[in-house]
């Protein structure tokens, strides 16, 4: 009953197997995490960025709000978007549970304060001096915050792939507004969840670890292509 | 310290709130204090061969035969059972309504390629599907034939949110009743019956786990007292499990 | 020199933090195609007024006028400030390296390749700091840092450059080649209001001066009609109010 | 079928009521989380300050395992765990499964991964000069580190509040290694998911509610013990 | 003024960045007690050999003697650190207000509030920063920060203090005051190495001078013993010398 031995032979002879069904589940679970943390990224950041730099008076009371919503638990967000997206709910009529669009708006709702609160930090921990520089430089609005985010993209990109290994590694809301249904809504998480609930523990870890192998590799797929040389000589 | 007994059973046990009828008075009684682990069948299983639980309270007959088998389990008992039955949308497209033979009823739905809604998930409940199937010589594929892998009620959630049939069992559609649209169409076949058998684990293969409650808990659930508290447990106004321990008619 | 015209004037100008009173000025004058210098000791207010009369900082109550247009909430001031340069006193840099902060007013202005490349070459020639131009601008000495930020405000060709103490940092040679070079970067057209303890650049450059202690105005006009006054002025004896004048 | 306003009205009742069920669950939870996010900040504050600090030759693969892991499933944490600490595991024999302990070490493995790069995030945006300036004032390394902290502390802070928040609100780990026992390891998370199962989603919702409120309370505490004043100035 | 006694020597100090070499000094002596200058271009390596000899950069080649004793692997440096003081080019101040800022390295040393307030408020007083204690060290102007950093350098009342161009940001009347006061604040045993570009501090107050060049050492030695050189010397003209050596 070695889990681990297992669950490592497993995961080669899956992966080696070029397996169909797990095909499958990886690109939905790579589609569905990418689509949320583009569109959680969109909301996120200028967010984050407004968040950080303006002194608007109800601020501390939304930093607050923002840190708790931190501990926003998947099974929340799940029920609150089941009522609203179900037959009966107000938006019904879309049809969106048990399809990619369910899943995508629980997801986005579960990382934006993830991401937002995230870089609010990175934004608070930049040198003033940097706002005057860009205004006496001649930057328009656009080119303001386009240097900001230049300045601050260590901040972004680490908020984004945390945001982004939320999404991947979350099993609540894909299981509740996906329904986990064979072939179409079955991502990584909710096949490991399955597996282990019938037992099969060396299995589930096996899909486990492929999910950390792929996250692996879209990171160094990051660090290569966005922060290369830059990041090693830090 | 007081004793502890893990008890790992089904989610469908521990949701029906019978066993916080039954367990209360048992850990009176043996000065013992029962943890319970609700997963499903298969989980239920692995823990006890494991050695993670000291008894398991389940039903999937062939999973609980083979366990035994093995050597895991030992004095297995019949405790009680309760019927599947078939649901479906009110406006039943393939008209199984009222139909005896859930394999007849299967096989009209497969015909109809209505959506159908499987647990996939290697329950008891989804055996006892798989095992219709077969008997109706039905391969069940396609798009009409979704598997979710999940447990009872979300299964049943999908099942009415796709307006499609599925096979349930009779305490779980109880409790959903109130907020789906989903109708009870077929009941009653004996082909649908769902027998609970509790087993300790063998002492003699995991030394460490604490057998005599176990079995205290066998003689206690099996017994006249037992076996009276599941006849008489109802819920939503109706008798979730029959015991089958000790029939009815030999109570005292 | 040129006629005295006022390019950017500012009127009755304050600006408190915190209760306490930063700024007050009535009056201050910008002539067109001058050096015009502000002196004062520290903390008198000058980096302020400065971010203030290059658009930098916009929290303060009064008005700026510049050619004649009072600066409302309806001026396009990204376009005013691409006409203006500022050299800080602690020059903030971006990441990266000193060929991208030297060039990057050029490309926030919309300039290709070959044009901001060729001119970003021209200016840290003429500034002797071509050899610095790969390195990261975070790595620089002090006085580097100086000139790189020199270069990077004058390779927009500004119509108004404002300086905070270009020389801090700089070397004596460095100092020399600045103040003789300085008047030939900027060119005729170009205005110069500039912050200085130095005398030696007063003497030689300032046509107009203007003197704060703690945020008010001491003294405007042009630098002949400083008077050592014994009380409120800035050079606190005799003897440098002598050496001042003495050119 | 409206669950929000449902959940509203039971959570009102349920705190209102002083249910001594939900008194457990959430002392429980809270017990949980504080002791998981206490060990997880002993060891990943010095970790991240040290990733974020030293030159070591494997510094480009660390940082890109330790991105890897910010997307750790709490499935597969609980496998893992529960592999060591099953009856036939290694660590067998200290019986941790289905008790704090065991749930607390599966949390922890959770979290470190993400204070650590979090706390990272912050140090590589601090100046340089600082360092030196510790020295010259003759600082022992202990003073030095202590310095480092109390420049790095909102974005310490933030680490640690992200990482109670996941613990509080993650659910797998405390259901698979905890197993759900009533009076003794039930959860806010793993009632609410016990009572989704059921279908009583107003019931669910309104835990997520009380979790919710918890953590609000919890951080206007942070807020105002710790930050105060300076987190408003900003 | 004193005997010449060595109280730090450096030998055969080389270091290197990306494969470029900053620094290459086969010996250089501290001498104590006595105002130690080190002059040369921006970019000569000198703030680079200040980190290393006040021991905050340990990373270079070769050998630092303090009072005959090589520091080495095994030597408490925190409590040699302790004994130094540095006043940097570019200060960095800690989150936090003025006072806080100028007591920290005595609370560092383990002094008690009562102590180091009453320090605090006299170097301020001497250093006529009162009026900024309270405010936060982030917001002071480039001046004030000068200062507040001085004083945090001379509230241990060092051994030895390193100075980077001190004078920088400051007005006419602070550098002034300065020149006049470091005297003084300096004591009989203090020892200074102090970098500058002010003329008038080199003459006024150095008693041995260091010349750098491109990383290495120039001329080293007693003030007048710096003649001008045609060529690799650090003042460019003959006149800038002839200036220096007025007095
Ligand atoms: N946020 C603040 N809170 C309190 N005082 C402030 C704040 N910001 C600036 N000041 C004060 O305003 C005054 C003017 O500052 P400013 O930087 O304009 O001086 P300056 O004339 O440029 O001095 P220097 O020659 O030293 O650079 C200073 O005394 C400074 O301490
Ligand atoms: N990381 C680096 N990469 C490349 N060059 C560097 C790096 N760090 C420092 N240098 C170079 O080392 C040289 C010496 O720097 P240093 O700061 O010691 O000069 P300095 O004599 O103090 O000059 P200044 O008078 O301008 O302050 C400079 O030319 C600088 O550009
Ligand atoms: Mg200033
Ligand atoms: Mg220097």
């Amino acid at each position: 009953m070695n889990y681990i031995i297992e669950a490592f032979q497993e995961a080669w002879y899956l992966i080696i197997g070029f397996d169909r069904e797990l095909f499958n589940v990886v690109s939905t679970s790579l589609r569905l995490s990418i689509t949320s943390t583009f569109f959680a990224s969109i909301i996120g950041i200028p967010a984050g960025i407004f968040i950080g730099r303006t002194n608007f008076g109800r601020k501390k009371i939304v930093n607050i709000i923002l840190n708790t919503l931190l501990g926003l638990p998947t099974v929340v967000v799940g029920i609150f978007v089941y009522s609203l997206i179900s037959r009966r709910g107000i938006l019904g009529e879309y049809e969106m549970l048990f399809s990619f669009r369910g899943i995508i708006i629980g997801q986005i709702i579960l990382i934006v304060p993830l991401i937002t609160a995230l870089i609010r930090n990175a934004i608070y921990s930049l040198d003033e001096k940097l706002y005057k520089t860009a205004l006496s430089l001649g930057a328009t609005k656009i080119q303001q915050f386009k240097l900001l985010l230049l300045e601050a993209r260590y901040g972004i990109m680490g908020a984004v792939i945390t945001g982004f290994g939320r999404v991947l590694g979350e099993v609540g809301i894909s299981m509740m507004l996906g329904g986990n249904i064979k072939g179409v809504t079955r991502t990584i998480t909710t096949a490991m969840a399955l597996e282990t609930n019938k037992g099969r523990f060396g299995f589930g870890l096996a899909l486990g670890l492929i999910l950390l192998l792929l996250a692996f590799i879209i990171n160094i797929g990051v660090y290569s292509l966005q922060e290369g040389k830059e990041y090693e000589q830090r | 310290a007081q004793d502890r007994l893990i008890l790992a059973t089904t989610t469908s046990t521990e949701n029906s709130g019978l066993l916080d009828e039954i367990l209360p008075t048992f850990e009176e009684k043996f000065d013992v204090r029962v943890d319970v682990i609700a997963v499903g069948t298969g989980r239920a299983i692995s823990l006890a061969e494991n050695g993670d639980a000291d008894i398991i309270l389940v039903h999937a007959r062939a999973a609980e035969d083979a366990f035994v088998e093995a050597g895991y389990g030992v004095n297995r008992r019949d405790v009680m059972y309760n019927d599947f039955v078939i649901l479906g949308p009110a406006d039943d497209p393939a008209g199984v309504k009222g139909m005896e033979s859930a394999v007849a009823a299967l096989e009209k739905i497969a015909n109809s390629e209505s959506n159908f809604i499987s647990r996939g998930d290697d329950s008891g409940t989804h055996k006892k599907e798989l095992s219709l199937w077969e008997k109706a010589s039905v391969k069940p594929s396609g798009s009409w034939y979704m598997e979710t892998g999940q447990g009872m009620g979300a299964s049943i959630n999908v099942a009415n949110e796709k307006e499609g049939y599925i096979l349930a069992d009779r305490g779980t559609f109880l409790a959903y009743s109130g907020d789906i649209d989903l109708e009870l169409l077929v009941s009653g076949d004996p082909l649908l019956f769902n027998p609970y058998g509790i087993i300790p684990v063998n002492p003699a293969y995991h030394t460490h786990v604490n057998y005599q409650k176990a079995m205290a808990l066998v003689g206690y659930i099996t017994s006249q007292e037992g076996q009276q508290m599941i006849y008489n447990y109802t819920k939503y106004g109706e008798r979730l499990f029959n015991p089958s321990a000790i029939t009815p008619e030999n109570f005292n | 020199m040129s006629s005295d015209k006022i390019i950017l004037k500012a009127l009755n100008i304050k600006k408190n933090i915190k209760g306490k009173n930063i700024l007050n000025l009535r009056e201050f004058n910008v002539y067109e195609g001058q050096f015009n210098f502000i002196i004062g000791h520290n903390g008198s207010g000058k980096t302020t007024l400065l971010n203030i009369l290059s658009l930098v900082d916009d929290d303060f109550s009064g008005d700026l006028i510049y050619k004649n247009q009072t600066i409302g909430p309806k001026t396009d001031k990204v376009k005013l400030r691409r006409r203006f340069s500022v050299i800080w006193q602690n020059p903030y840099f971006y990441r990266g390296s000193v060929i991208y902060n030297i060039s990057l007013p050029l490309r926030l202005r919309g300039l290709n390749k070959n044009q901001y490349l060729k001119k970003t070459e021209e200016i840290a020639k003429r500034l002797e700091i071509e050899n610095l131009l790969e390195q990261s601008a975070a790595t620089l000495s002090g006085g580097e840092k100086q000139k790189v930020s020199i270069a990077r405000a004058l390779i927009t060709e500004p119509e108004i450059v404002f300086v905070d103490e270009p020389t801090t940092n700089l070397d004596e040679e460095s100092i020399e080649f600045f103040n003789s070079h300085f008047a030939e970067l900027v060119t005729e057209e170009m205005t110069v209001v500039m912050v200085t303890h130095d005398k030696n650049q007063i003497r030689s450059l300032a046509e107009k001066i203007t003197v704060l202690k703690k945020g008010s105005v001491q003294y405007s006009g042009p630098i002949k009609g400083l008077h050592y006054q014994n009380d409120n002025n800035y050079y606190s004896s005799k003897q440098d109010y002598r050496l001042l004048m003495k050119n």
